[in-house]
């Protein structure tokens, strides 16, 4: 039977806390940066203009058809390059965190565009009728009425994609980012106590997920009822 | 008010609406009735444009819906709809259903716009829901509610699309009530139901349709009497059956 | 940027003696395949069991259900394949984990590999499978009992054929989510597509040849499952029928 | 005229590529610093790199590296230079360009001390790890070709889960670089139980990693490696990180001087082994 | 055949049913009716089992519904249901549709099944559309085929829940005729419905349900002419209005 010891936990709480920081930055970035793209993206989509509806589609598929880890790693050693070139930014700045934040959030963003491409479809077409005879325009009626309806429908599948991208954080560990799940394993592998600090992380992101996910629950039913 | 004349409309290769020519004058209620699928609704949204038809003209108050320069967001905004599924916006308050176009579209402040919609309410007897959501509300209640929102509007002519189809019996008479209240006070009126006991008792005229074309368009005193069409002949004896 | 690109590595000898590159490659994609289909089957079986058991009037039931995707759900699956590999043989008897652990070291990845991606998908599918369900008029099953039907025909003949109608696109996404997350499994060393890249780059110092050759085959195993998908959706589609929900 | 200086100078910092647990040579201690043998040879670098441009200051950035990009980021220019474990072959001098050796390790064999594996011939039929991506790996892959041993390899993403695979039972034996090694018996719960044994497979020189053909830096780098082996410098480092206790558990390696080293201290040099 | 006594069914502090007794005899057509919301729906459901509840009896040709040892399936297969939204199985064809359960619950075989299946298609009408799957149904066809589909088991007794309420006026009719046709025929039958029509041709009784009370269980011909309760006055009076 394996000796469990936990001692090394204590002490590396403070790096935890900061990994767990970069975690949370990344995936608040990635989620409301991908939330808006992803709604542009599904407006396209959704849009009688053939060439935008393509492009969406396009760049959806895309980005779904590539592992996230992938993405990463693209987006890792990609992104630093494009920068220098176009915006002029200084060489050897630090760009793990934002190549890291614009990977998750353009690979994001095609799954958000599809929930929310869902959601639109889900309110009733009867809806922009209404709004249309009302005297709305176009973006008046999607602005006034079709996406508040689209997101409170999709709410719980919007948080429930946010959980995913939570968990989904932890790959960032192929560009060498300390974020909560790397650190946790850096401490362990430097302290030889890898089982015990993996096991920690993992019962800190079941608690953390597992409440996030109680929360959309708890939100579901108030939806119902409301 | 409402001339609508040799439109037709198809989805790809089938033909939704074949050569309809109607008008409605100021002041006049015309009940449109016909089997399901003959393009009632369809006929009813191109009156304000909601659905685009491919030759033919429609002209509401002089206005050319089927002309490209025609500002379509304005006309409508003149031109009250009310539909079978009430279509009010679920995530606003009564009040703010009532407010919200008045507001955004016809630029009204807020405050008027709201004393407008509380009028409104009242007229239709529900002043002590204002506050409330559409879901908490009967559907006999969120269809009287949906006229309200209409008339926030001042429009000039109304279009309805089987209000009272998505309605539990006790309900109907509730909202034929309002309408019936509307027709006496003038409002010009195009409306799609399969209610005849309200077409009897307060349309001009009745237009029938059937696979999309205007088969009778008569005084409502010749259509129920005397029906020209083998077509409405049957329409008429299954519906008045029961 | 200076960079060499030489597309011919791939024809090369590999550094061990053991075939080309391109030989390693075949070698990573046949394993991804291999491991994600079965673990497809495990998750696919494994998920409508788990679905239905949600959706039974049975407290008992449905809560163990409930639980079980929870724990699967709320765990990274980075976390959950070393979890399988590394904790769990620990953790069985003494013998049993040895004689586990001693095997060939191949099986043993892909086992823990196969049972970790099976076991978390089945969480995910079996969401799907309980939306699929709840998603049906609910006269339906009323309708099955008022028949005569038993609880279990009535899941057999009239909600599940449905049911999974409805998920075929939700689970298409799964079964597309399963291979590309099979790249995770390389971390416990597990020589699968993703892997063989990574090695490629270690052995040849050719990174963007190799990330590129391995994009692209995610990208081919991708477009072949969304066809076959299709294909099975438009095979299962019942006529007249409009929409999804 | 070297580009990599010009950009040094031109923005007045320099990016240091690092690793993050290779013990003793690069790796974090308890308040994140980055510590270790090769940081403490990359620093010096540094130091050599701001006298010979004249720079009155100078900052330095690090960005941690595994071993799957550090080839790319030195190539994309995201880091300048990365001192670490990084062994010197001719096929990645065919992507990048490497400075004097700083270290010579061989590659050895760790198992439980009474387990009855001395050295290789022992490990027939047998399941070995070994750390994926490493010159090990494919020693140890053709080893297991060539001689028809029978073993199972078993590849470990990192040399964490290669000691843990060691340590559960998974393998007799962890085939490494010997200083790695003794870094991985340091942490262990029982150091005690394990040993570092066989014969060294082959011998490998780390160097630090640069663009490849920029001499002009190259010159600078090595110059200021050979300084600190002739001058017995790198001697010290070599005994604080080798022959003391180093943070974060003021653990002691143990790991004398080898013959390769004395040699290499003597007269510095590029040169790979391979 | 059919006896409920004393019935109490709640949702948490909800009563939904409070003691609802009534019988219905063989040969007997009962039709339901009342104001939405009032419980008819939970009635019907709970006298085949679909419903639990929590006090009172309900028998059906004997066999106590709510004893655990009764085996509801068996008892269900031998009561026909037909429900508001028809309910046909989606992904079967119509044929399928009316011979599954005769051959996985009845054990027919499947030949003869079909037949069956047929002889009841002919009846109400729809033979021909035997290889066809219900959305390519008109609503009317569909809830036909449903009152089909459950006459294939034989059943001793019929429920319908709202048969007609979800159907386009012209398709109303073609379903009450068949089910005028299957009472005079003698079947027992018990209808929530809100088509008086029907009722007056067809029923023996009327209940009246308000609030989860049976309030009137009449002789129709006492509940059309003079009901007792004011509540069933008023609702009478809404509903026969137009
Ligand atoms: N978007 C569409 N694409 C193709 N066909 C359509 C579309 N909308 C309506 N139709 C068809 O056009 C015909 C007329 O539809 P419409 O809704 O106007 O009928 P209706 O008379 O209002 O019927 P109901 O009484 O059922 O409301 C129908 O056959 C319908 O199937
Ligand atoms: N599952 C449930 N949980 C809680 N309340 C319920 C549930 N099902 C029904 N009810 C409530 O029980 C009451 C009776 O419902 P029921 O469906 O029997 O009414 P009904 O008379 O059939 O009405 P309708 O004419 O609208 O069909 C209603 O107030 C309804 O809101
Ligand atoms: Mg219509
Ligand atoms: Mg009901």
């Amino acid at each position: 039977m394996y000796e469990f010891d936990w001692s090394s936990i204590p002490g590396a709480l403070p790096f935890l806390a900061k990994g767990m920081l970069v975690s949370l930055e990344i995936m608040v970035a990635a989620v409301v940066i991908g939330i808006v793209w992803g709604t542009l993206l599904a407006m396209m989509r959704l849009s009688s203009i053939k060439p935008l509806s393509w492009f969406a589609a396009g760049y959806v598929n895309t980005f779904r058809a590539i592992p996230l880890v992938m993405v990463l790693l693209w987006f890792f050693l990609i992104v630093p390059h494009l920068l220098e070139q176009l915006l002029g930014v200084p060489r050897g700045t630090d760009m793990r965190l934002g190549s890291a934040i614009a990977g998750f959030a353009l690979f994001e963003a095609a799954y958000y565009s599809e929930i929310i491409r869902a959601g639109i479809q889900s309110v009733s077409k009867g809806q922009m009728a209404a709004a249309s005879a009302l005297g709305m325009n176009y973006w008046q009626s999607m602005r006034l009425v079709v996406l508040p309806q689209a997101f409170r429908n999709m709410v719980p599948l919007l948080l429930t994609q946010g959980i995913i991208l939570f968990q989904d954080t932890s790959l960032v560990y192929v560009s060498a980012l300390a974020d909560f799940f790397g650190t946790a394993s850096k401490v362990g592998d430097r302290d030889g106590r890898l089982v015990e600090m993996l096991l920690f992380a993992g019962a800190v992101y079941f608690v953390l997920c597992f409440s996030a996910s109680q929360l959309v629950r708890f939100y579901q039913k108030r939806l119902k009822t409301a | 008010m409402i001339s609508i004349n040799n439109v037709n409309k198809h989805y790809g290769a089938f033909q939704v609406l074949t050569d309809c020519t109607t008008h409605v004058n100021k002041g006049e209620v015309v009940v449109v009735c016909g089997p399901s699928g003959s393009g009632k609704s369809t006929l009813i949204k191109c009156v304000n444009g909601l659905e685009p038809f491919q030759s033919g003209g429609i002209t509401v108050n002089g206005v050319a819906v089927g002309d490209p320069k025609t500002n379509l967001s304005k006309l409508r905004s003149h031109v009250g709809m009310v539909f079978q599924n009430f279509e009010l916006f679920p995530h606003m308050s009564i009040a703010k259903n009532l407010s919200i176009a008045q507001t955004k579209v016809l630029g009204r402040d807020l405050a008027e716009a709201e004393v407008k919609g509380l009028q409104l309410l009242d007229r239709v007897g529900l002043k002590a829901h204002a506050h409330k959501f559409p879901g908490q509300l009967s559907g006999g209640q969120q269809q009287r509610v949906a006229i309200a929102r209409a008339l926030a509007m001042d429009p000039i002519c109304m279009l309805f699309d089987e209000p009272t189809s998505a309605l539990d019996p006790e309900m109907i008479n509730e909202v034929l009530d309002v309408m019936t209240e509307l027709a006496q006070e003038g409002m010009t009126m195009m409306c799609v139901t399969h209610e005849m006991g309200f077409a009897k008792r307060v349309a001009h005229r009745v237009v029938f349709m059937d696979h999309g074309r205007i088969v009778e368009d008569d005084s409502k005193e010749a259509f129920f009497d005397s029906p020209r069409s083998e077509r409405a002949h049957q329409f008429l004896a299954k519906i008045l059956q029961h | 940027m200076a960079y060499n690109w030489n597309w011919e590595v791939f024809l090369q000898p590999s550094a061990t003696g053991s075939g080309t590159y391109f030989d390693w490659m075949v070698y990573g994609f046949k394993t991804t395949i291999g491991l994600s289909l079965t673990a497809w089957l495990i998750a696919l079986l494994l998920g409508a069991l788990v679905g239905v058991l949600r959706t039974v009037p049975n407290k008992l039931l449905s809560g163990i259900a409930a639980a079980y995707v929870e724990v699967f759900r709320n765990i990274p699956l980075l976390v959950q394949l070393f979890l399988w590999y590394f904790v769990l043989p620990e953790l069985l008897p003494t013998e049993l984990g040895n004689a586990f652990k001693q095997s060939n070291p191949f099986v043993q990845q892909f086992l823990s590999s196969m049972l970790c991606l099976g076991l978390f998908t089945s969480a995910r599918v079996a969401e799907q499978v309980r939306s699929g369900i709840e998603s049906l008029p609910r006269g339906q099953k009323n309708a099955g009992l008022a028949i005569g039907f038993t609880l279990p025909q009535t899941y057999r003949y009239v909600l599940l054929p449905m049911a999974f109608r409805l998920v075929v696109p939700p689970l298409t996404s799964e079964f597309l989510n399963i291979f590309k997350n099979s790249a995770v499994c390389s971390t416990i060393g597990l020589l699968e597509l993703a892997a063989q890249g990574r090695q490629l780059v270690d052995y040849t110092a050719q990174p963007y040849e190799s990330f590129i050759a391995v994009t692209l085959a995610y990208v081919v195993i991708n477009v072949t499952v969304m066809v076959l998908m299709r294909r099975v959706e438009a095979r299962v589609r019942v006529p007249g029928f409009i929409g999804g929900k | 005229e070297s580009a990599t200086l010009k950009k040094i100078k031109e923005i007045g910092a320099i990016t240091l590529g690092h690793r993050e647990s290779s013990i003793p040579f690069s790796y974090y201690d308890d308040k994140q610093q980055v510590i270790g043998y090769s940081q403490e040879i990359m620093l010096k670098v540094v130091d050599a790199v701001k006298a010979e441009l004249n720079l009155s200051k100078l900052d330095v950035k690090m960005m941690p590296v595994t071993s799957a990009n550090r080839i790319p980021l030195i190539q994309n220019g995201s880091v300048d230079i990365e001192c670490g474990s990084t062994t010197n072959n001719t096929e990645r001098q065919k992507q990048v360009g490497f400075s004097n050796t700083i270290f010579v390790i061989g590659t050895k064999l760790m198992a439980k001390k009474n387990s009855g594996i001395n050295d290789f011939p022992d490990l027939a039929g047998k399941n070995v790890v070994t750390t994926a991506g490493t010159t090990s790996e494919r020693l140890l892959r053709k080893m297991n070709e060539d001689k028809k041993m029978g073993m199972s390899v078993i590849s470990a993403k990192d040399h964490g889960e290669s000691f843990l695979t060691l340590e559960t039972g998974r393998a007799v034996a962890f085939m490494m670089d010997d200083a790695l090694l003794y870094g991985e018996t340091a942490k262990a719960k029982r150091p005690a139980d394990w040993s570092v044994v066989g014969k060294a497979q082959s011998m490998e020189a780390y160097g630090c990693m640069l663009r490849k053909d920029d001499a002009g830096f190259k010159k600078v780098v090595d110059k200021a490696i050979a300084g600190l082996m002739t001058s017995g410098e790198a001697e010290k480092i070599y005994n604080k990180w080798f022959m003391n206790p180093i943070p974060p558990k003021g653990l002691n390696l143990n790991m004398p001087l080898s013959d390769e080293m004395r040699a290499l201290f003597k007269s510095p040099n590029d040169k790979a082994f391979d």
